[in-house]
Parts: C-alpha cells; structure tokens; sequence
C-alpha cells in the first residue's frame, strides 16, 4: 500500500475514533466533547487537504488497494469466487473528500454553538463522527460491497440525526421514514449488486468495467447490463431523494439544521450522485435516458413545491431535491464533469443556505424565547422580515449562497449550472428529447425565483413586530465564520479563473471523463463528440439561462419586494393549483393511502390468517383427535363395557320405545303405517 | 483430529458435562437457591470453554460432510448389538460422534447460549432444582444432537430434548403456558414420527460389511447412508427420484421443517415464544429452531440428493413465504415476544433460501444466518425479557421513550434491533447477503421478490423500535431501572459476537467455508446417481 | 296441443287447486267449498276418461250428498259457521316428510313404469258407457250389487240409529 | 305431446298425497272426512284411467261405482260418528279423543 493511501485510511477512520471516543467517554467530558469532535475534524481536514494536493499534482491516474476479505474457495464461471474489497483515490475521490471533510469540519464548529445546552450535545457530536465515517467510507471505496456498506451505515447515521429529538414523535417519524425509504431504494441497489456479482464474481470498479470492456454481460442481454444499471442508480433514487422516492428529505428537517446542512444538503444526498458518477462506465444509453428523465422530473416537482412552501427549511429541502435533481439530470445526459461540479458547487452554497438558516432560526428562537412565545414559528419566512439591518453577515452570505443557487453569473453556481444545461442541449441535439433542456431551463428559473422570494420575505422589508426585533441578534463568530468561508467557496475562482466557462478550468482538466465500458452498441454518444456538441452549446445555455435566472429574479422582486403583483390575489386566483402545490403533490397522502395502508393492511389480514386459519387448522386438527379420544373412550365405557348391562336394558328399553310411539292418536298411527308400507316399497319396488 | 480429556473424547465430555451437573444440581438440597445457579452456571461455562477449545484446535481445511475420514474429534463404539433376531436381522447401533464445518458453529452456539440461559434465568424462584436439571438435560439434548453420527442416535437426542422443552414450557411459562406446551409438544412430536419413519425406511434399504463377522448387516450409520453404493438393489429407497425416494425426503423434510418453522407448520412457535421463559425462548430461538435446517444440511441433503435437487425450487419458495409472511404478520403484532417470534419466522426463511439454493455462496450464506439469528435472536428475546422483569407486561403500545430511562440497554438494544434489520457491520449483514447472493444465482426472479423482506423488516424493526424507546416516557414506567450488571453480561458477549462476526466473518467462514463446498459437491454429484446400482 | 289436451290440464289444475285449498286452508267452510270444486273437477276428468256415468254418478253422490251431508257436520258440530274455525294442525313435520316422499315414490312409479297399453286405444269410439254399466250390474255383477244395496241400507239405518240415540241423550 | 295415461295417474298421486296429507295433520273430524274423500276420489281417477287405456274395459268403471256407493255409505256413518263425539267429547279434535291410549 503506497502511503498516500494509508493517509487516506487515517481519513477514513479519525471520525470513527472521534465516535468511539464520544459514544463511551461523552458523559465525560460533557461540553467539551463538541471542541474534540471539531477538533478531530480539523485535522482529517489538514489531511484531506494535502492528500487533495499530492493527488492533483500526482501523474498516477489511480491509487488503489485491494485485498481479499472472503474467499468462497470455489470457483463460478471458472473465476475464483471470492469478495475483494480495498480502497482507492483518484481525482474524484481526492476532491469528495475535502468537501465532506471541509463542510463537516464547519458543521461541527457551527454546532459548537448552535447546540449549546442540548440533553444529548455529546451523542450529537459521536453521531456526527459516525455520519462522516461513514460518508468517507462511501467515498474512498473501490467496490459495490463496501460501498453498499457505507450506503447503509450513512443511513443508520441519517436515522440517528434525524431522530436527534426523538421525544417529538414527528423527528423519531422523521428518521424511520427517512430509513425506510432509502432501503426501498438501497433494495434495488441490492439486486443490482447481485446481478453484477452473479455475472463477475467481482464487485470492484475496475473489476466490473473491465470485465465488461471485455463482452462480458450479464446473462448474455444488454437489458440485463441496462437493468443493473438501473437497479443500482436505484440506491441513487433513495439517497438522493429523486422521485418517486424523494418524499423523505423534507420530512428530515426535522433534524438539527447544521444536520441538515452537512447529510441532507451537502454531502449524504450526493452520495446518490456520487454512486452515479462512479457506476457512469456501466451505464448504458437507455438506463441513462431513465436516469436523466428522473432527473428532469425530480428537478420539476421540487421547484415547483419550493415555490409555495413558508417554512425556511423546507424551501431550502426542496430546492435540494430540485438540485439534486439537475445533477442526476446532468449526469443522466451525459455531461459527467458538470454534473460532478455541480455536486461540489451545490455542497458549499447549499450547505451555506443551511447553516445561514440555522443562524436566522438560531435568532429568532431567542427572540421568540426572550418573549416567552412559544405559539410563533421560528422556521416561518413570514413571521421574519426585515432581518438585513440585524444580521449584516447572515444576510450578505446568504446573498452570496442564493445568487449562486440561482446561477447568477461570477458564482460558481452558475459555471455548474451553465455546463448541466449545455450538456441538456447537446443530449437534445443527439437524440430529440427536447423536454429534458426545456424543464432545466424552465427550473434555473423556478429557482431563481423561489430562493430570491425566500431572501427577500425573510430579511428584506419591515419586521412585522417591534419587541421581537429588538432581541434579534447576529449570531456569535463561531457560527458566522463557517458562513463567511462557504461563501468565499461560492465564488467562480475557486473552480474555474474564467467566470463565464468552467470548461478550461483546473475542475474540468482533472475531471476527465470516465471511459465506458458498455459495448459501442448500446453505449450514449461517444465523449468527443458529446464534449465537442456542448461546446457550440456554450454560449446559447449561458445566455438563455442567465435571462431566465434574471427573469425569475426581477419576478421575485416585482412581486415581493416592490409588490407591484399581489401574491395573495395570485394564490386566491389559483387556489387548487396552489393547495396541490403546498401539500406537494400530495405524494405523501398518496403513499400512505397506497403502499403503507395495503401494506399494513395485508400484514393485518395475514396476522389474523395465521391465528384463525392457519392455527385454526391445527387447533382444529387438534380437537378433532380429542373428539375421537372423547369418543372412543365413550365406545369403551359405554359400548364394551356395557354390553351386558345393554343386553339387559335392550327389552326395557324397547318396551319404552314403543310406549313412546303408542300415542293413542290414530293420525300418528298412519304416519308409521305409511312409513312402513313405503319401506316395504322400497324394498320389493326400488 | 483428535482431543481428549481423561482419555474421554471432547464430544462426550462436552455432551454429558451438562448431564453430569443435572446430578449434582439434583443432590444439592433445595434451600441453597443460590448453590444451584452456581453448579448450573458452572458446568455451562465449563462447556463453553471446552466448545472454545475444539473450535480453536478444529481444522478448518477438512471437510466432513460425507467422509468419516475428515470428521474431526470423532469417537466410534459399539453401543447395542443384537444377535440375528428373525427376519430382522442382527442390530448394531454405534455410539458415533463427530463434527465437522456444519456442526461446528452450532455446537459453539449452543455452548454459548445454554450458558446465556442460566444467566438469565437467575430470577428463576419456583422450584428451582427441577427448572435448572431440565435446563441442564436440554443442553444434552442440543449439544447431542448436533455431535451424534449416528442416525438412531441422533433420534434419541432430538427425543431428548423434547421433554425438558416440555415442562419447562408447561410449568415454568405464561398464562397459557399448557395450552403452548401441548402444542409444542403435539407438533414436534408429529414431526419425530415422520423422521421416525423416514429413518427406518433408510435402514432397512442400506446395509454395510461387518467389519467382525464379514457379513452385510443393515447400519443407522449416517455417512453409510449418504453413500449410494451402499443401497441394496431392491431396497425401498434404491434407485433414483423413485416416489418413495420423495415420500422418504417429503416426510423427513416435514419432521425438520416443523422445528424451523416453515410455513405452515410455523403456528406453535409463537405460542411457545411468548409463553415460554425468557431463558426458554432465548434457546428456542437460539437452538432449536437451527435443528430443523441443520437436519436438512446434515440428513437431508446428502441422503436424498436427487430429492433435494428436485425440490429445490419448492423449498425456495417455502423460504420466500417465510422471508415475506414473517415479516408482514411481525409488522401486525402488538405483543413485543410475538413480533420477535415472527421475526424469526422471516429470518429463518433467509436460512431456507440460501440452502435451497445448492450453491457455495448460497449455503455458506445460510449456515451463517444460522449461527447469527442464533445470537441475534437470543439477544432480542433477551432484551424482551429485561424489559417484562422490570414491567410486566410486553404489549409494545405501552412503552414509550425508554431511550432516555434506561440509556444502556437501549445501546445495547439498539445494536440488535439493526443486527437483525441487516445492518452492513453487523454480522445479520454478511449472511443475509451471501444467502441472497446464492439464491439469486439459482433462482432469479424469486430472490428478487423475496428481497423485499429486507424492506419489510426495517419497516416492523424501526417502528417498534420507536414505539418501545423514542417518544415520550409514560407516567406509569417512571420507576424503571436500567440494566443491572448480570443481564449485561449476558448481553455483552452476544454483542462482542455481533460486531466481530459483522467485521470478520471469515472467523465464522473459515470453519465452514471447506464443509459446505464439499457438501454442494456431494450434492450435487449424487443427485445424478442412482441409489444401490 | 288439441281441445283435449286443454280441457284436461283445465280439470287437472281445477282439481288440484281445489284439492290443495281443502287441505291448506284454515276455515273449515273454505275447505268444504273448495271440496265441491274438487268434486267438479274429477267429474270432468271422469268425462275425459269416457266415464260419462260415473261423470254423471260422482256430481250426484258427492256434490248432492256427501258434501251437503258433510257441511251438516260442520255446522252442527261447530256453534257458527261465521266464525272463524281454529281446526289447528299436529305432526306437520313428520307428516310432510312422510308425504313428500311418498308422493315422489308414487309419482316415480307411475312415471317410470311401462304400463301395457291396448291396442285398440285410437280405434274407440266415443260413445255412452251407461247401457254398458247397466247391463253389467244385472248380469255379471249382480251379486256385488245386491250387497251393496244392502250394505247401503244398513248404513242409512245405522246412521239413522246413531243420529236418535245421540238425541235421546 | 299429449295426454297419456301418465298424467292421469299425476293428477291421482296429488290428489291421493294431498288427502292422505289433510288426514294425517287435520285435528278436525270433518277435515279428515275431506281427506278421506280426495282419496277415494283420486282411486277413481286411477280405476278409470285404466280401464280406459286397458282398451275401454268396463270392469274399472264397475269397481269406481262400487268405491263410490260405498262412499257415500261411509260419509252417512262417519258424519252420524262424528256428531256423536261432539255430543259426547263436544269437541271434534282427534287429537283430544286419546282415551284408546289409557
């Protein structure tokens, strides 16, 4: 192992020292257990960094190190079957691991404050070790098996973040929602992942793509290789929240918001992205095609929800699905690199978004607090207002954060956004599906409005009541600082020195694009071209999208700011519209009424089939045999051993018998007579 | 390989060790409550320690399975001999004991768990003497069954062990504890009389050279009877995939598949669960259940290859049935016991699927969620059980918030609970996938819907795991305390097992690994040759 | 289906709709009314069956004698005739059981047996019977004439005798 | 499909079911009476329906004169024994004149 990866291990595992050390001494150090997370977490930082460095100025394409974990001793397909596992970095890896490193770093010096005086302030910082263990894990893997791992264990630590309060029942809902839904997806994943090793005996990377470069598919049929694909940008669907599967991110603010700003904004909702960008070589034209669709259309719904939502949190968790949405989107039509920067760009300013947020709730909570009033929302945008004078740094950061978002030029949200819809346009060129540009551009403009309605309802205007305004503070240093340096983050330098095109910058040469390794037939348009398409698609996506973002800008401001449209009058006027919009397509009803009902449903119908049918069978069996016990024991007391006495009784017996019948009425008489002259009948005729 | 301990072979040592302290247990006087609980737990933990020592001198490159040569620790008597009885012909029953990958990992859990049991049974009051020799008795009975050879033998032992099962049930259990005990008893004992059958169907269709007299005499010798040359021709079970070949299979299979549960033969295990004590349940589960599908791999399979071919797919789909049924009436339960009951219904049908899959990965993949559910099960009645010791009762509705009253236990708790939901890093993970992993090689689309399972049960797990420890404590439990340092250290090995095993499961593997490689082969080899030609 | 057919499944529904209201319904007049349908209803039958004496015969006797005699019977026996008669009913179940399958048992023979048949059906001419008859009664069957006139005339004077007694008391 | 002898024989089994059914459940006297009367009734129809199709032989025809002389003889005596149990019994329930039982 060259020792460039064991500082990658060293990564790897100081968050899990960090956990170790919180979950069994916590109760120990009490209020300094945050100051040794962070610090943990400053020095996988220091490390991340210069493995980044080392990497970017290495000539090896790839570190990697594999070694077997189990051997079956046996061989499928005359290949050895056996689960290598290993790590490996390559330029992908090297810039992933500064990002979780980095915006976890800053959570946890954010949280150092913002969770001050919590019951659990030293499980919180264990689980946030686990959390980025577990991230970083995903990250530095070279195989499914452990990736599926990783994929797990960052959802056990998104259930234990959520589930944080989990005295509220909506939190500990919350987390079992958001763990559940992902292994809906993880299970697709699953299947995939056995396809794969049914057919190579391998799970690594190179493994799989290699065996495939060399015409080995699965079960002999590309719809096979296509369905693997699928099933594993399944695992994607679940963890990145796309539809139909993105029901469970918003239900998971209600976390702390740093949680929300490190799992559900920057680093675990792009691991779906992540796996994508890694599955990338084996996924051939038609899954790809899926996977843009879903993209497009997760990018649609959530923007169109974010628009009509008030609670700041849940604007900012749409806009993460939308997000998250148009990486898979980009990604999906093939523009590899800008759907990888996206992901990077998006993890600063939307984990910027969520921690300027905190801030904002951070303060109102103490308003309200001072108050004594406890009815008011801290997370509604339209109990806010006017904040800009109180909070300065708060207000410009999150400035920075949402002209970058909406993909204003000079930020490096834009250099992203501008390649996905470049690459949207040259996929439509290729292959027609002109939908696909039309929704990315359509949501650059949702967004831009919805986030600039945000800001401006939130901070700008008046404040709606004096007293509370008085009490309304900046927040202390330890919280601005990791703002301030996000934002720094959220300027074009940082990627690219032109900030019109990321296409020369340092990102886009280190971020080749992966070869692929599906066969030529059903592979998407080869790179060159594609690459080459994009760049006459350049300026036409630069321009249209920076008129669409302004348009959703100045809408935003015609109507919220110089309130020239009257929102109100809009909302009467589209009230279904807007109900349908406000209960989020009502995906949540829908699940409820279809798959939790029928499933709860049929569990209750079995539970009583198995007691009333099943065991009712045995129960039955049973009495039956009692029956016969009780009747064959009635047979030998009576029978057997009353033969004698029965002898005895027959002619007492009879004789009462036919007392019985002596009625003395002639009619009943007849009956018998009839009866006998029918037996004689019976018995000469028939 | 070879271990012996006052010229007595291991095996003995470890089988009688329990029956050795049942007498001690018996002669101590009954108001030394205390005497009893030591001499029980001190003969547990003396088996334990010997089960460490084979498992550590065990050779794990020799396979067993069908080859008396590489059966390790084996000892071969003489036991009944019966001179030419009439048409009969002479008897000869060997006292013939022996282990290898497939009975390995079950002696060593059942070392561990009887010694688990008694620690749990600490609080045991009533008739204390009786309660602590039959538990002892049913160590035998397990440890006996998972070491004999020998067909007749191995029947006794499976005998055995129903009638400790029995009265401590009966006399020991809940409310309903005769209605449970009965229909324990009733069902295994159904079962027994269909091994029964089956068993003397095999010994009356194989028969071997005396070594002594030189002349062929029929044998209860279980690798005799795996081996197709030794079939006389016109036998009832000669030939190949004959009908009584499949009767003989289906009936045995029955016999196993009532211990396992497999649907529909699942419907006692609840009632005993949630009557039976917490000690009874733990080995239930624990033990017991793994009777059934070590039956199959150790009998079964390798005696009716051809059969077990045939029906590979059917009993697939039985483990799918289990898989999803068990899972879906856990998620409908109310009572805590029950829904861990259930539960293990689903998991066990993760156990049938793998080895219905005949492959290396797939049977691997079983034998291990064996040997975890064992653990993992036993920890979760465990912890059912802490939890009726301080509360008294087990609807799951009328809890909440325990998290917070009793920090330790739900930790300890909590790495159960996702143990059993298949946590990667636990050790449910690794075995439940292998199980997958080789039946989807066999059977697709199955595997697929079985799969879902894996849904199911996170779905039932995290919403008891809700309902029971987050939310808000109810008034009335405001007494409870939290886990003393006995139950503990119960709990604790169960733990250390269930995250080793998840982090290195070759430790588990290894010894296994060779057995079930050479059982596939002899399955599968077999299942083309016809019996006594 | 010719004329024949129609008058007969005419009679035959008269005769046993009457027939089914005798014997199911409550009030004994009813029951005795409906008796006269019934009687009609044979008669007719009688005709069908070219018995146009006995046709002739049967409305004498039953309709002119036996029913006026038994409508005597009710009304002496019960206080008004007005008034609803409780004539209750005893061994419903068994009775209809036994009945029901004695029904199906004579039906069932009558249905499935081969009955001899002349062959000299279609040839007969449909003339009176009643020469016939009263030839019959005073050659071949004159013995069981004279018996029966005289079994007639102890029953009137039986009868008669009954009646006074009765009054005497 | 026309009217065979069959059909007569129909019409005498209702008939003969349906009294001996009036006969056997009627608590009334008279009722019986009727019962007995749709019996002898249904008889005739049998005598005559065969003696028709036996190829118009008139003993049939002979033996239904005889059956309903003696009917009449039988309603006189029957009728003349009813009132006498009423005057005795003033009750015409059979059901209650069981003294043949004691």
């Amino acid at each position: 192992m060259i020792p460039q990866l064991t500082i990658a291990l060293a990564i790897l595992f100081i968050p899990l020292v960090s956990f170790v050390i919180l979950i069994f001494f916590g109760k120990r150090f009490a209020e300094k257990s945050g100051l040794i997370g962070t610090a943990f977490l400053g020095a996988d930082l220091l490390l991340s960094v210069y493995l980044f460095f080392s990497k970017m100025f290495s000539e090896d394409k790839v570190w990697d190190f594999t070694f077997t974990w189990i051997d079956l001793h046996t061989v499928i397909n005359s290949i050895p079957l056996k689960l290598d596992i290993g790590i490996m970095v390559d330029n992908l890896t090297a810039v992933m691991l500064v990002v979780v490193t980095l915006i976890s770093f800053l959570v946890h010096l954010f949280s150092l404050e913002y969770m001050k005086g919590d019951v659990r302030y030293s499980r919180y910082y264990a689980n946030l070790g686990i959390f980025t263990f577990s991230m970083l894990g995903i990250v530095v893997t070279n195989n499914y098996l452990l990736m599926y791992v990783f994929w797990e264990l960052v959802g056990l630590s998104s259930y234990l973040l959520i589930g944080h309060w989990y005295e509220k029942k909506s939190a500990a809902d919350a987390g079992k929602k958001a763990f559940i839904v992902n292994r809906v997806g993880d299970l697709g994943f699953f299947i995939g992942i056995m396809i794969v090793w049914v057919q190579f005996s391998t799970l690594t990377f190179s493994g799989i793509f290699s065996a495939i470069g060399g015409g080995n598919i699965p079960f002999g049929s590309t719809n096979w290789l296509t369905a693997a694909g699928l099933l594993i940008f399944c695992g994607a669907i679940g963890k990145s929240a796309q539809f139909p599967l993105h029901v469970w991110l918003p239900d998971a603010m209600e976390g702390p918001t740093p949680v929300s700003a490190l799992i559900h904004a920057a680093t675990m909702v792009a691991a779906g992205v992540y796996l994508v960008a890694r599955t990338f070589p084996m996924l051939t034209a038609d899954a790809l095609l899926v996977i843009a669709y879903f993209g497009a259309v997760t990018a649609f719904i959530a923007a169109t929800i974010a628009i009509v939502q008030n609670d700041i949190k849940k604007i900012l968790a749409y806009s993460t699905v939308s997000q998250l949405g148009y990486m898979v989107m980009g990604l999906g039509v093939g523009a590899y690199t800008a759907g990888v920067m996206h992901l990077v760009t998006h993890a600063a300013f939307k984990a910027g978004l969520f921690l300027a947020s905190g801030s904002v709730i951070h303060a109102m909570h103490h308003a309200l607090h001072h108050q004594g009033d406890h009815h008011t929302d801290a997370q509604d945008i339209r109990f806010m207002g006017g904040l800009k004078s109180k909070m300065p740094i708060t207000f410009w950061t999150i400035l920075i954060f949402t002209l970058a978002i909406s993909g204003v030029p000079f930020t490096s949200g834009f250099l992203s956004k501008d390649e996905i819809l470049a690459g949207t346009l040259a996929f439509s060129h290729f292959n027609g599906h002109t939908i696909i540009p039309i929704i990315g551009f359509f949501v650059a403009g949702l967004t831009a409005f919805y986030m600039f309605r945000m800001l401006i309802v939130a901070f700008m205007g008046e404040h709606q009541n004096k007293e509370r305004i008085a009490h309304i503070h900046e927040s202390p240093r330890v919280m601005t600082v990791p703002l301030m340096v996000l934002a720094a983050l959220s300027f074009f330098f940082f990627f690219s020195l032109n900030p019109l095109s990321a296409s020369h910058g340092w990102f886009f040469e280190k971020m080749t694009y992966p070869t692929v390794a599906v066969p030529a037939t059903v592979a998407a348009t080869p790179t060159e071209e594609f690459v080459e398409e994009i760049h006459h698609q350049h300026n036409l996506a630069m321009i249209l999208s920076v008129g669409i973002a302004g348009l959703g800008i100045l809408l935003a401001f015609t109507t919220y700011f110089w309130k020239k449209i009257s929102a109100d009058a809009f909302e009467k006027a589209l009230k279904p519209v807007h109900t349908f919009l406000y209960r989020k397509w009502y995906f949540d009803e829908l699940y409820d009424a279809t798959f939790v009902a029928a499933t709860m449903g049929i569990a209750k119908i079995l539970a009583w089939f198995d007691g009333a049918i099943v065991d009712g069978i045995v129960n039955g069996a049973g009495h039956v045999t009692k029956f016969i016990a009780v009747v064959s024991g009635k047979f030998d007391s009576i029978v057997v051993d009353g033969l004698v006495n029965f002898t005895a009784f027959t002619a007492g017996i009879s004789g009462r018998l036919l007392r019985t019948v002596q009625t003395g009425k002639i009619q009943t008489y007849i009956i018998f007579a009839i009866a006998g002259m029918m037996a004689l009948m019976m018995f000469y005729i028939g | 390989m070879e271990l012996k301990i006052l010229n007595i072979g291991v095996l003995t040592w470890l089988t009688f060790l329990p029956v050795l302290g049942m007498i001690i247990v018996l002669l101590i006087p009954k108001e030394q409550k205390s005497a009893v609980r030591w001499t029980s737990l001190f003969f547990t933990v003396a088996q334990v320690v010997l089960a460490f020592m084979v498992f550590t001198k065990f050779d794990r490159s020799l396979a067993g399975v069908h080859d008396a040569s590489t059966m390790q620790f084996s000892e071969l008597f003489n036991w009944i001999n019966v001179k030419s009885t009439g048409w009969f012909g002479s008897i000869k029953i060997d006292y013939y004991l022996g282990i290898d990958g497939i009975s390995m990992p079950m002696v060593f859990l059942t070392a561990i768990i009887s010694c688990i049991a008694v620690i749990s049974s600490w609080g045991i009051e009533k008739s204390i003497k009786g309660y602590f020799a039959l538990l002892l008795l049913l160590d035998t009975g397990m440890m006996g069954v998972f070491v004999s050879l020998d067909f007749f033998l191995f029947y006794i032992f499976w005998e055995i062990m129903l009638l400790p099962m029995y009265f401590l049930i009966g006399v020991w259990g809940g409310p309903r504890r005769e209605y449970a005990a009965i229909k324990f008893f009733l069902y295994t004992l159904l079962g027994s009389v269909l091994l029964l059958l089956a068993m003397l169907a095999l010994y009356f269709s194989v028969s071997v050279i005396d070594p002594a007299s030189g002349e062929k005499i029929h044998t209860f010798n279980m690798l005799a009877m795996m081996n197709p040359a030794n079939y006389d021709a016109n036998s009832l079970l000669a030939g190949i995939s004959t009908s009584w070949r499949y009767i003989a299979y289906i009936a045995m299979f029955i016999g196993f598949a009532i211990k396992v549960p497999i649907f529909p033969f699942h419907t006692w295990l609840p009632d005993a669960h949630v009557e039976a004590p917490t000690a009874i349940s733990v080995i239930l589960a624990g033990v017991l259940l793994k009777m059934g599908t070590y039956g199959l791999l150790r009998i079964a399979f390798p005696m009716f290859p051809d059969a077990a071919v045939h029906f590979a797919y059917p009993l697939a789909f039985l483990g799918f049935i289990n898989i999803i049924y068990g899972a879906l009436c856990a998620m409908a339960q109310k009572d805590f016991k029950k829904l861990i009951a259930y539960s293990s219904v689903s998991h066990m049908g993760i156990v049938i699927l793998g080895i219905a899959a005949m492959n290396t990965q797939g049977m691997l993949g079983g034998m291990l969620q064996m040997f975890n559910h064992g653990t993992i099960t036993a920890m979760l009645f465990l912890i059912v059980g802490v939890i009726y010791d301080r509360a008294h009762t087990r609807g799951l509705d009328d809890f909440g918030g325990l998290m917070n009253k009793m920090p330790n236990y739900s930790g300890v708790m909590s790495i159960a609970f996702f143990a059993a939901i298949g946590l990667p890093g636990l050790s449910g993970f690794i075995s439940e996938a292998f199980s997958f992993l080789g039946a989807f090689q066999s059977f697709r689309w199955l595997t697929i819907a079985s799969a879902f399972g894996i849904v199911l049960t996170a779905g039932y797990m995290l919403w008891t795991l809700q309902r029971v420890f987050l939310g808000t404590l109810p008034e009335k439990w405001n007494n409870l305390t939290d886990i003393n340092s006995r139950e503990l250290a119960m709990l604790i090995p169960l733990t250390i097992i269930v995250i080793i095993l998840g982090i290195y499961p070759n430790l588990m593997l290894d010894v296994m690994n060779t057995s079930a490689n050479s059982l596939v082969d002899f399955v599968k080899m077999n299942s083309t040759v016809s019996f006594g030609n | 289906m010719n004329l024949y057919d129609i008058i007969f499944y005419f009679f035959a529904v008269v005769t046993v709709g009457s027939a089914m209201v005798v014997v199911f319904s409550k009030k004994i007049v009813y029951s005795a009314f409906a008796l006269l349908f019934t009687f009609f209803g044979v008669a007719g039958i009688y005709v069908l069956l070219n018995a146009d004496f006995l046709a002739i015969t049967q409305l004498l006797v039953y309709v002119g004698g036996i029913l006026v005699l038994i409508l005597f019977g009710v009304m002496l026996t019960t206080n008004t005739v007005t008034i609803d008669i409780k004539s209750g009913t005893m061994n419903l179940i068994p009775a209809t059981i036994v009945i029901a399958l004695l029904a199906g048992m004579l039906g069932g023979i009558f249905w499935t047996s081969d009955w001899f048949m002349s062959k000299q059906f279609g040839d007969i001419v449909h003339t009176t019977t009643t020469t016939e008859i009263g030839n019959a009664l005073i050659t071949t069957h004159v013995l069981p004439f004279e018996i029966a006139s005289v079994v007639l005339l102890v029953a009137v004077v039986g009868a008669a005798m009954m009646a006074r007694r009765e009054r005497n008391n | 499909m026309t009217i065979t002898l069959t059909h007569f024989l129909m019409i005498s089994a209702v008939l003969f079911s349906l009294g001996l059914f009036a006969v056997i459940t009627r608590r009334n006297a008279i009722m019986v009476l009727m019962g007995i009367e749709l019996i002898l009734n249904s008889a005739n129809i049998n005598f005559l329906a065969f003696s028709r199709y036996s190829g118009m032989n008139i003993e049939g025809q002979m033996a239904a004169i005889f059956v309903i002389i003696l009917a009449a003889a039988e309603a006189a005596i029957a009728l003349a024994i009813v009132l006498n149990i009423y005057k005795r019994f003033n009750t015409v329930n059979v059901d209650e004149i069981s003294i043949l039982k004691d």
